[in-house]
């Protein structure tokens, strides 16, 4: 009854496909020959990996959903990852231990978090079509209030009590708290060995159900919604959807997810450098999320999990193969660094690039027609 | 319609509050001291007779010499304390057993032979 | 089904005035149920005020509101927002039409309002965490589809499938709504070719057999001729008369619409003058500038001569201008003096000795936060190297102020642009003054041929005349060419040798001032005459 | 008389006035505090010649239309090899000062020409892209200072003799070679480094007469209606790419003006974050997104020295805790955010 209209594109899919995946390719090839030089056995190397994608991909998932919003690279993230250092210090202030210690404070840095969300959401709403680098600025901002709050605000108007983690001179937390209370509490609930490897089972069953969140969110009205807000702005307005409170949404969400995975981060790691341990979280994260291929539009859960096995094994082996190569372990270590941002620049060079680049062949082809239908009749 | 949303939105607000506290209480860490230690009380003198294998809420501490004093931690609100007297790694069978609970940021101390002989103030709780 | 003869809708006595100049003046309109009632009328007739007020567009509501009463469906009613008109059943399909190219065509069609299966979590967060129930959405995409009976995929991605069929997207978004009542189509084959055209009236003739009433607005007479039941012809804000087709004929119906008192216009007569060698040649130019389009124009400019170029907007008559001085990428053979030039470089362009006075006065014509003297002088500077005091041989070269300055009060004398001094910032000036700072900026690179883009637009009518007098005497006293555009039919029929009409595009014909307003009206409403030198069209 | 005072807010816009108070109370609270005024108003200005040339440099990209420019550290990367190779070529004095600038210039032309050609490959989305360009380059270079042959002793590792130090002193090349130029002191704390001031003026007068000759008004034309200066013909790819090269090389000179006045190279990953400050001190002088002149270089770089001179200082004395590096943390990157989202008019 309804006959299949053939699809009009024009670039061969092989070409496509190589343009898509340039990042993760390129990647693969580098991971590839830093693998052998590095001289670390598969087993370590596997071990280290589990180990980094299970506290890593809850915190790379919470960037899909401002994507889909269009909202691009969420850095706002950064501020979910305080909310979760926050009620880190409260729990440890109060001594509650084990899961319950880490379930209580994933439970009271919800309200924070979103907070934080909104916030960031309003200001993101203020700067449209320059969402990103305002992102960026405003997770240093917060980092500054942050401040405030921890070094200034907790021990005389917040009341602290445990003397191990406040400052000598009463008030302000120190600069590293350790979290044995609750350190892999979440990897070792369920124990699980395979050959020598521990598997963090529960971890992954939280990430599990984070994807099938992701997948069912897909499908609810509101996920829809943002999927319209994300491809046009204009055309959602005029259709009746409230396209700022969507946007806002879309970062309360994010930040209140990335909030879950500096916690489940935190606890895999066991001691938190409550200053700094949040500034490289939306760096390494949305890198991760690049090298798997995303773009600053289109992002989804294989990305996610081919960038967070490709990024870390670069992070995992990048080191080793500084000391064999160059005899310098520091090169490695800058070599991360410079390969974290590197990637991230990249691609979102070749993203606006490309967008410029669609935009014109899709006015090529617009005025293409037209001289095909005029010069006929 | 309305109303019975916002009766639903009500009782998950609770639920969670509820949530919280039982965390709080289940995770709550306490401090306990064991002391296998001599006490008088109202002059009559009960001194330590041997050392005793502790477990506290089912979970092996270790062992406590005579005239010595260990410190554990535990979780949670309600526990129970078994000891069995020990003679060079043989367990004697004189098995003892209490339950106490232990409220907010309560820390407890706990004297063995006091136990043994059933006396009140086996266990003292301090804030 | 309603009785055929009473109303769906009546508008009575209704009137419209902006800021004190009355935009609508009485209007009655009346649409059956089922019935299909074609709007006719220039651009600024009124037609999209009228539609707003049907709407109830804020911006009616923030100029003061609207007298008159409009009955719909046999209560009278006064929407405050669009989407109240909506919900009492008026749809409206715009002439962009708007989709999400990624989505698919029921997507596309249910936006917003796609229907959802419940689900518990929906009683904590709200009605928006539903599910979407695909199948339905399916289901009733199907069901508007065959409303149309055209062919369309539900599932194929809408930036895949053929440009013509996009904008039956809209319609049967607007049909899948239960309580459609009225369906208001604005200029719906705008960008479709004939054979497009023919299968949306066919699609529409068949939404009637369903009850549904439609008004059809086009400036394309055979569509209005062969698809309505009425129509009304609007021109200045007033309904000038209500035809039915078969009574009625396209060059009727052009009078009407250009008017009858352009006849009793006070023309200026102009002493003829004999003007032939061609300064400027073009051949089949292809312009993309989005909304006027170039679809292969070619006509010949004498030098001296003041060549108008009119039609409605959204033709392509602003898009000739653009695309030859290089701002929208153009195609095609142009040729400069016999000499051929190269497109798509305005400083080439520019040195040849062509310039361009913008229709976009404050978006492309003038630098708003800079001062006059700085305005009139930039071109110049940078294409003659004028005003300029260079060192070391040329290497660095710095403005030459009191040159500029020197210049400046020279033009504000000549043209008397009103203002403060030579200093005062542009966005200060009035739109009439703005304008001559435009022209005095073209005025000082000296060229031979300038196009000149909609000058009276937006300014008032006492600054329209010394404008259009500045224009005239420069040519006078330099000879320089000067092609006119603009949909002022009234204004190039006073200053022009010859007129050429764009329609969708394309020449449709070339008169002289003098020939009767309808020719003029036919040949903007899709009629075509073969280009012949001063052709009158019998 | 409110509505004045509102669209006085207006203009100027609330968080600079909410800082201009908060210097002003800085400066009224000191002497009560025993902070001395002449020696902290001394800190001001030698900061303020140090930062100068680095704000300055902002200029001629937000003028053009390129935005703020996030990736300034391309231009310190350029100055930083400038004066490492000056002291490897054991250059002293104004000669070793002008050696390094004439390197860094010459690289900076080179890296400023790659940063344009990408820049205006991506019209639109420049910041964010340009942030991370700025960080990747400079963790570049943190390879590339372990690698390159430089050999001179007191800038290698002592141990294992190959790769530069995270600092490396400047005594005896060409420290305060400027600064002590021509100095004046007023009584016992002032020291007026009117070398620095000079050369400060210099540069400001030569990107002041530049936007005054035919290139540099088609440029200011670009940034303020790039379709109006297309239509007048002009190459406005070209001029960005000027304005782009023109900003690296001002960088590449701030920076070793900077250390020339700091005493010391900072190698690694020190000039990270080198850009924010830079911006923050333009927009603080009241500059927008798309608005920047030299008086706002002035009167930003001046303000915003001043914050980080007088809030220790001051501070300390009264809450004894020093919560300076928190306010500058909140004052600079405020003003970002603040001017990022502030709507720019006419959104082409």
């Amino acid at each position: 009854m309804m006959k299949k209209q053939v699809s009009t594109t024009t670039m061969n899919p092989f070409v496509y496909f190589l343009i898509n995946y340039s990042v993760p390719i390129i990647f693969a090839i580098v991971v590839a020959f830093a693998l052998p030089l590095s001289g670390l056995s598969v087993n370590n190397v596997v071990r280290e990996l589990m180990i980094r994608i299970s506290r890593n991909t809850f915190l790379i998932l919470a960037l899909l959903i401002p994507v889909m919003a269009g909202m691009g690279m969420n850095f706002g993230i950064v501020l979910g990852a305080m909310a979760g250092e926050i009620s880190l210090i409260f729990i440890t202030d109060w001594h509650i231990v084990g899961i319950s210690g880490l379930l209580l404070a994933m439970l009271i840095s919800t309200p924070i978090a979103i907070i934080f969300g909104y916030f960031a959401g309003i200001i993101l709403n203020r700067a449209k079509g320059r969402e990103m680098v305002t992102g960026f600025m405003v997770s240093f901002f917060m980092n500054g209030i942050y401040q405030v709050i921890v070094l200034y605000g907790m021990g005389n108007i917040i009341p602290i009590s445990n003397p191990d983690i406040l400052l000598p001179r009463g008030y302000g937390i120190r600069n590293a708290i350790n979290l044995l209370s609750i350190r892999q509490v979440l990897d070792n609930l369920i124990p699980l060995k395979v050959g020598t490897i521990p598997i963090p089972v529960a971890t992954f069953l939280f990430i599990i159900v984070l994807c099938i969140f992701i997948v069912w969110f897909k499908k609810t009205k509101l996920g829809q919604d943002m999927r319209t807000v994300g491809q046009d702005n204009e055309v959602a307005r005029t259709s009746g959807i409230d396209v700022e409170k969507t946007r806002v949404l879309s970062i309360v969400i994010s930040t209140v997810l990335a909030c879950y995975g500096q916690i489940i981060f935190l606890q895999n790691i066991g001691t938190m450098n409550t200053y700094n341990s949040h500034e490289q979280v939306g760096v390494f994260a949305i890198a991760a999320l690049l090298v798997g291929g995303a773009s600053v539009t289109k992002a989804n859960i294989t990305n996610v999990f081919i960038g967070v096995i490709l990024f870390h094994t670069m992070f995992v082996v990048s080191p080793r193969a500084g000391k064999e190569l160059m005899g310098q372990a520091q090169l490695g270590e800058y070599f991360r660094v410079f390969v974290s941002y590197g990637v991230i620049a990249f691609s979102l060079a070749l993203y606006a690039w490309r967008k410029r680049v669609e935009r014109e062949n899709e006015r090529r082809k617009v005025m293409d027609y037209r001289k095909s239908i005029l010069v006929k009749n | 319609m309305l109303k019975k949303r916002f009766v639903i939105r009500i009782v998950l607000i609770v639920l969670l509050v509820l949530i919280g506290m039982f965390l709080y209480i289940n995770g709550k860490e306490h401090k306990v001291i064991i002391d296998n230690k001599e006490i008088i009380v109202n002059d009559d003198h009960y001194k330590a007779t041997a050392d005793y294998k502790v477990w506290l809420d089912n979970k092996e501490i270790s062992l406590i010499e005579k005239d010595k004093r260990i410190v554990a931690m535990i979780t949670g609100s309600n526990h129970k304390i078994v000891i069995e007297s020990i003679d060079n790694q043989e367990l004697k069978g004189e098995k003892y057993e209490r339950i106490f609970k232990l409220k907010n940021n309560e820390s407890a101390l706990i004297n063995i032979p006091a136990m043994i002989n059933f006396l009140d103030d086996w266990i003292i709780k301090t804030s | 089904m309603e009785l055929k003869e009473n109303y769906l809708l009546k508008m009575e006595k209704v009137s419209k005035s902006f800021y004190g100049n009355k935009v609508l003046k009485d209007i009655n309109i009346s649409v059956k149920y089922g019935e299909i009632v074609g709007l006719v009328g220039e651009n600024g007739a009124g037609k999209s005020t009228l539609m707003n007020i049907l709407f109830g567009n804020r911006i009616i509501h923030e100029t003061g509101g609207f007298e008159g009463k409009i009955i719909f469906a046999g209560k009278e009613v006064s929407f405050n927002s669009p989407f109240d008109a909506i919900d009492a059943g008026i749809g409206m399909v715009h002439q962009e039409f708007i989709f999400i190219p990624d989505y698919t065509v029921t997507e596309n069609i249910l936006l917003n309002k796609e229907p959802t299966k419940y689900n518990f979590i929906s009683e904590i967060f709200g009605d928006k965490i539903n599910l979407l129930d695909r199948e339905e959405m399916k289901r009733r995409t199907i069901e508007a589809i065959k409303k149309l009976d055209i062919e369309l995929d539900p599932e194929m991605v809408v930036k895949e499938i053929p440009i013509g069929h996009k904008q039956f997207i809209e319609i049967a978004r607007e049909i899948d709504r239960k309580s459609l009542k009225l369906l208001v189509l604005d200029e719906p084959t705008a960008v479709l070719t004939e054979s497009e055209a023919d299968i949306v009236i066919k699609a529409i003739k068949k939404l009637t057999a369903a009850g549904i009433s439609i008004i059809f607005i086009s400036h394309r007479l055979q569509e209005i001729l062969n698809g309505c039941d009425r129509i009304f012809v609007l021109r200045d804000g007033a309904i000038q008369k209500e035809l039915v087709p078969t009574e009625t004929n396209p060059r009727e119906i052009a009078e009407y619409m250009i008017g009858h008192e352009l006849k009793k216009g006070n023309l200026k007569a102009k002493e003829t003058r004999k003007i032939n060698d061609t300064i400027l040649e073009v051949n089949n130019l292809w312009v993309d500038m989005p909304g006027e389009q170039v679809n292969g124009v070619s006509f010949k400019v004498n030098k001296g001569e003041i060549f108008g170029i009119g039609g409605l907007t959204g033709q392509g008559k602003l898009g000739i201008a653009n695309g030859i001085m290089g701002l929208y990428p153009a195609e095609g053979e142009v040729k400069f003096k016999g000499k051929p030039i190269h497109l798509n470089n305005s400083k080439y362009i520019l040195e040849q000795g062509i310039a361009f006075v913008s229709e976009d006065r404050r978006g492309l014509g003038l630098l708003l936060d800079q001062p006059i003297f700085k305005n009139i002088t930039f071109t110049a500077m940078q294409i003659k190297e004028k005003f300029i005091k260079s060192f070391l041989g040329g290497m660095i070269k710095f403005c030459d102020d009191q040159a500029m300055i020197k210049i400046t009060k020279e033009y504000i004398d000549s043209l008397q642009i009103k203002c403060e001094s030579e200093k005062q910032l542009a966005f200060e000036l009035s739109g009439g003054n703005q304008q001559k700072l435009c022209m005095a900026k073209v005025f000082v690179l000296q060229p031979e041929l300038i196009f000149v883009s909609e000058p009276t637009r937006g300014i008032d009518v006492g600054a329209k005349s010394l404008v259009l007098d500045t224009l005239r005497q420069y040519n006078r006293k330099y000879g320089t060419t000067i092609i006119m555009v603009s949909s002022e039919l009234i204004e190039l029929m006073s200053i022009c040798e010859r007129i050429a009409i764009v329609d969708e595009g394309q020449i449709s014909g070339i008169l002289p001032p003098n020939a009767q307003p309808e020719e003029f009206g036919l040949l903007m409403l899709g009629k075509k005459i073969e280009e012949k030198e001063g052709s009158v069209y019998k | 008389m409110k509505e004045k005072i509102k669209k006085i807010v207006e203009i100027i816009g609330l968080p600079r006035i909410i800082i201009f108070f908060f210097i002003g109370s800085l400066f009224v609270i000191a002497p009560i505090v025993g902070v001395r005024i002449d020696s902290s108003l001394n800190d001001v200005i030698v900061r303020f010649g140090m930062n100068g040339i680095l704000v300055l440099s902002l200029i001629p990209m937000v003028k053009a239309g390129c935005g703020l420019n996030f990736g300034l550290q391309l231009g310190i990367i350029a100055g930083l090899v400038g004066a490492v190779t000056s002291i490897e070529l054991e250059l002293r004095g104004f000669m070793g000062f002008f050696t390094a600038i004439g390197i860094a210039i010459f690289i900076a032309v080179i890296l400023g020409f790659l940063y344009g050609i990408l820049l205006n490959k991506i019209k639109g989305d420049e910041m964010v892209v340009a942030t991370y360009i700025g960080f990747s380059s400079v963790s570049f270079m943190c390879i590339l200072w372990l690698l390159l042959p430089y050999k001179s002793p007191n800038m290698i590792w002592a141990v294992g003799g190959s790769g530069l130090r995270t600092t490396i002193s400047l005594q005896g090349y060409w420290f305060h070679v400027l600064t002590d130029f021509l100095k004046i002191n007023f009584g016992s704390h002032i020291v007026f480094p009117t070398g620095t001031i000079l050369f400060f003026s210099l540069l400001s007068f030569l990107v002041w007469a530049f936007f005054k000759t035919k290139t540099g008004t088609a440029m200011a034309a670009v940034g303020s209606n790039a379709y109006y200066a297309k239509s007048c013909g002009i190459n406005v790819n070209k001029m960005r790419m000027i304005s782009v090269i023109l900003s690296t090389v001002i960088a590449a000179i701030g920076i070793i003006v900077y250390q020339e006045s700091f005493g010391f190279i900072q190698l690694y990953l020190a000039p990270l974050y080198m850009a924010f400050p830079a911006i923050a001190a333009l927009l603080l002088g009241g500059a927008s997104i798309k608005k920047a002149s030299i008086k706002n270089v002035i009167i930003g770089a001046f303000l915003f020295q001043g914050i980080l001179t007088m809030t220790p200082s001051v501070m300390n004395n009264i809450v004894q805790s020093d919560m300076s590096e928190t306010i500058r943390i909140i004052v600079s990157n405020g003003l970002i955010v603040y001017a990022l989202t502030r709507k720019i008019e006419r959104e082409r």
